[in-house]
């Protein structure tokens, strides 16, 4: 029996690989065809103060190895996340973690003060507290490259709840090590990365850029170099847990992103092609451990060997 | 939304750059009914990297049917496919057209790669009269597809250049055949949307109902990732197309904002 | 007749496609066997104060439709540079521009003022200041990345030659445009982004980063909208050219650069796939140009309709 | 470095995994000679992204072959090509083997990948006494390919699991070779690094000459790029594979350092 049972903030998740937010709805989506219980976490698409419609239309188009997307965060806003959402968490086989998006620090923790009031016998494992949205005005990207706004927001957060809090980077930063330990300082239990990377699509038949928004975030197998170095470096910055996201298909990816440091994973763009990816994922990296003689998330770390 | 391996059954070429696949269907997955769609994973390099959805142009017992246009790097991919090839299909996913109103005669106009939809439901609904009056456009009548039809639907073709049927636009057909139809009509529309719109215009002239099935750029398929939204008509209101819809009552769409 | 030629600090280009430094060489590799006539601009491989052997081995990955690099600059120095180099140049049918690296301001000023005073003849058209390598530990990103670094090191350059002087941006900052900015502030005639993206793949088989450095840097069609994105912004943000470049590989690619506000491209990882490319993009655009009705560069720009 | 498209005139499996494919060489290109390699680019979509790099195994008249494992996802697309097939090719490219000293005896020695060239190499020293050997390593009998031999060449084979030829590696069977084999000799090797390694320090051993093909992650693969260097013996001492080699003095490698 080996352990691969990521701890953040002294509770214990299933398994390592995670769904990531906004790539698999509110599980609702696919509970009835799926067993979800195979899966470490599911992350919630952003929960918000206000509804919000979401962005323009279209909303996602492909590029390269890569998806390119700007929802802008479209939801039910937390009352009705409270009513519509939560009582399904409750008997979902699986820890559900909030992801949770504002416009401005203050405005995080009150989203955070409200699930958390609202949601006594804990439905809600925890909370990813998203400052890396690229296709918002405010609170996102913007919010997310500044480290004394992410400290702070950090803090007030954390003064708005006990359980769990993973605060997601944005890679669109000049040194993404320097937000991650601002996170940190500011009381978070881990940190995920990546969110999307800034992008831009132009239909030249059209003149236009695809999406209305003109920029939107890339996602997928094109980005997969970029979150390895960047959970890479983070890993070697915080002495919190690191949870490595950004263009995962394939069990040796999510290695890669184990062996870089991080101590769990999520799989995003990758649910749209295969929904089912999640739950192989965890029990193809179980097997890797048992194959390679590892049999804890350190031990994982302790595989690669230090380069140049 | 069940996932599985499918088999190719058959993959021909049924007009100019379209072709039918038909594959197995699996017994206990549910009996995909016309409008509904599936996706289908091209590849695995991840390049094409999104599954691409298709509208179910037949089903039925063990065997599914899907017209497609080939047009980009998936659905080249998918020409090349071969009998007795593993499909990766989910499916049937979608609401489907809803029945048409008692006594009403339904008028059913295809273009592109809506022919594969209204297909479906064509035959479907020449099992009760009043028979379904089905209407096909095409730039050229090379590009009309050679399908199987009921005998019992009525069918009408339109080109824009006039090498086949009537001469013009399946929309300027759809206005003649509205002329000379009796009684309640209903229309279901599917192709391109300049087509769909200007059915709608004319639905909306005539005082008829009018379904029509949307296309969006899709991701998840499922209603989880909102990134197949469309606006419907009032203040700032989305649809997934994948859930909500991809069949529409023509009223609800807000045709300005495409 | 149509005139798609770029004027970067008062000298005209052939056309608007350049093939990207690193991955062309000095073109003598190309000469013997390509008509290098068709090509817009030439930027040779770094050339730096003194030869550098490069990194360690391996030094290329392939990724998601991308390549991870990690050459370190390898080349024979200014010495060597002008003496082997220089002589090729002047025969050659398009122009060339050599792209210069260094290790901190005065060095860059130093090696762009020795090229200068040994090119009487002016086989050089001009200079491209790369202040963006991620792949050596002074004087690339961490220097590119500080726009007062950028500034101070683009006046000095500046003084150091009256050529056409166009500055490499990296794409691993928070605000490229302030970078640009930097850039112009300092004299730039132009500035060309993206230099590559940082990034890390893991052998996870041999359980450590393929490239021995750790990290490289990432090209090729995964990054084709990061670079599409920053051209978009440093456009609107800067008056002088910009050159877009970052994983063109069709001539729509190239399209979408000039409409999002390039007034030159570059070719750089797509030279490995098909060394003909640049040359046949250039003669596609001009068609494109006419079908469109477009006739100058900044009819491209206008092309495209406001976005949101 | 032309660049072409050839025609698949052949595409055969040759041993488990290997295959022997054949394509039209045009006549203007310089003919390829024993170490040399070509490119192959597959597909266009990006993925793979590099063209990949192959030895010849032949080369005679408007005909060229290369021999290759199919392994991932190029050498898996190229393992699909049907006679008639275009594909786009570059070479020849690198430095040839040089010929051996004269009088010496040529010891040819593969494993794995470096069939092809070692075969080309053998058929073509061949010509000229003395007459080459040639030691063809792999795992086990399957491993070993079903090629055309001139037949002045002596060939030994060995496997690992002792299922065919000698009940070892091909580097013991060298040791065992060079016991018995009279007057001056001169090592070809292509294959795995291990192998390569081996044969080094047994030619050190005896003090014989060593030539080896080495490979290295290709970029440009025309020395543009620094890509594809490898280690020389001495100070930082790189060299590039495409331009430099991939044929190598054997005592120019640096074994530390691959
Ligand atoms: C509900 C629905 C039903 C459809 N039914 C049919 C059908 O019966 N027959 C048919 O030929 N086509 C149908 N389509 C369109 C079909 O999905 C596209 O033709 C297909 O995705 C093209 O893929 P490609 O790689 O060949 O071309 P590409 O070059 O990738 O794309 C061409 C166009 O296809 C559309 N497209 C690409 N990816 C997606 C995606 N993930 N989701 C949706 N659209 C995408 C885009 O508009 C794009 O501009 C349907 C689309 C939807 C949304
Ligand atoms: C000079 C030279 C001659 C070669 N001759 C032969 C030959 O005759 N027969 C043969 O089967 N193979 C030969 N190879 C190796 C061949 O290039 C690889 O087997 C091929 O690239 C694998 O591609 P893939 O996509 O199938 O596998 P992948 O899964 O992409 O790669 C498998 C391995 O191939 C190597 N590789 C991948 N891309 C490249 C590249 N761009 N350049 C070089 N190596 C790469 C890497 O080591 C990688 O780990 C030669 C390589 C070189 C450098
Ligand atoms: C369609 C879509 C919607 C997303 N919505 C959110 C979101 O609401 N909140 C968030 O933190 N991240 C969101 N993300 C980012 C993902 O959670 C993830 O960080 C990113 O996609 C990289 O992982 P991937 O390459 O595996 O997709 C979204 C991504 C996609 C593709
Ligand atoms: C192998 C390689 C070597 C490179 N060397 C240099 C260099 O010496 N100087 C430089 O400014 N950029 C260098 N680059 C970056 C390219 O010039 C270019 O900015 C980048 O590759 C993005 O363009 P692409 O996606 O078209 O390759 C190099 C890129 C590659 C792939
Ligand atoms: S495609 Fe994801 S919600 Fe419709
Ligand atoms: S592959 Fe580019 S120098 Fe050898």
């Amino acid at each position: 029996m080996i352990a691969l049972r990521p701890v953040i903030g002294g509770r214990e998740l299933a398994n390592v690989v995670g769904v990531a937010s906004g790539t698999f709805g509110y599980g609702s989506e696919y509970e009835r065809h799926l067993d979800l219980s195979g899966i470490g976490a599911l992350y919630t698409k952003a929960v918000t103060m206000h509804p919000r419609p979401g962005n323009d239309v279209p909303r996602i188009v492909e590029t390269p190895a890569g998806l390119l997307n700007s929802i802008g965060l479209a939801n039910v806003g937390r009352e009705r996340f409270v009513v519509e959402k939560l009582p399904g968490f409750a008997s979902m086989p699986c820890a559900v973690i909030a992801n949770v998006a504002a416009d401005f620090p203050e405005e995080y923790a009150e989203v955070v003060a409200y699930l958390d009031a609202n949601d006594p016998t804990g439905a809600l494992w925890g909370y990813e507290i998203n400052v890396s949205c690229p296709n918002v005005k405010a609170g996102g990207v913007a919010l997310g490259s500044n480290a004394s706004e992410v400290e702070r927001t950090t803090r007030l957060v954390r003064t708005a709840t006990d359980r769990p809090l993973i605060v997601k980077l944005t890679p669109n930063v000049t040194d993404i090590t320097q937000i991650a330990r601002a996170a940190e300082a500011g009381g978070a239990d881990a940190v995920s990365c990546i969110n999307t990377v800034v992008g831009m699509v132009i239909d030249t038949a059209r003149r236009r850029p695809v999406l209305p928004a003109g920029t939107g975030g890339l996602s997928g197998p094109a980005i997969l170099p970029i979150g390895v170095a960047a959970v890479y470096r983070v890993s070697r910055a915080v002495s919190i847990p690191v949870i490595g996201m950004g263009g995962i298909m394939t069990t040796d990816d999510a290695i890669q992103y184990l062996m870089a440091g991080a101590s769990a994973i999520q799989v995003g763009t990758a649910n749209f092609v295969d929904p089912r990816i999640a739950t192989r994922m965890a029990a193809e990296i179980e097997r890797f451990a048992i194959d390679a003689g590892v049999d804890s998330i350190e031990g994982f770390h302790s595989l690669l060997e230090p380069s140049g | 939304m069940p996932l599985f391996t499918a088999r190719v059954l058959a993959n021909q070429e049924v007009a100019h750059d379209y072709y039918q696949l038909d594959f197995s269907w699996i017994s206990d997955a549910p009996r995909p009914v016309p409008g509904q769609f599936l996706t289908v994973r091209v590849g695995s390099s991840g390049v094409p990297l999104l599954r691409r959805p298709f509208a179910f142009s037949d089903a039925a017992g063990e065997r599914a049917s899907m017209i497609y246009w080939r047009r980009g790097d998936a659905t080249r991919a998918i020409a090349g496919y071969q009998p007795g090839d593993a499909i990766d299909v989910m499916g049937p996913l979608g609401v489907a057209f809803p029945e048409p109103t008692d006594g009403a005669v339904p008028v059913l106009i295809a273009g592109g790669v809506g022919v594969g939809p209204i297909l479906f439901l064509a035959n479907a609904l020449a099992a009760r009269a009043p028979y379904p009056i089905l209407l096909i456009g095409a730039r050229s009548a090379q590009g009309l597809p050679r399908v199987r039809v009921d005998g019992r639907v009525q069918l009408r073709t339109a080109t824009d250049d006039g090498s086949a049927g009537y001469a013009g636009t399946v929309i300027d057909l759809l206005d003649r055949t509205l002329d000379i139809t009796a009684g309640d009509v209903e229309l279901y529309l599917c192709g391109p949307n300049p087509m769909l719109r200007a059915g709608h215009d004319l639905a909306a002239r005539h005082g008829i109902p009018a379904w029509v099935s949307m296309e969006q750029t899709m991701g998840c398929a499922v209603g989880a990732c909102m990134g197949c939204a469309i606006h419907l008509t009032g203040v700032e209101r989305y649809a997934r197309v994948c859930t909500e819809g991809p069949v529409f009552r023509s009223t609800d769409v807000d045709w300005e904002r495409l």
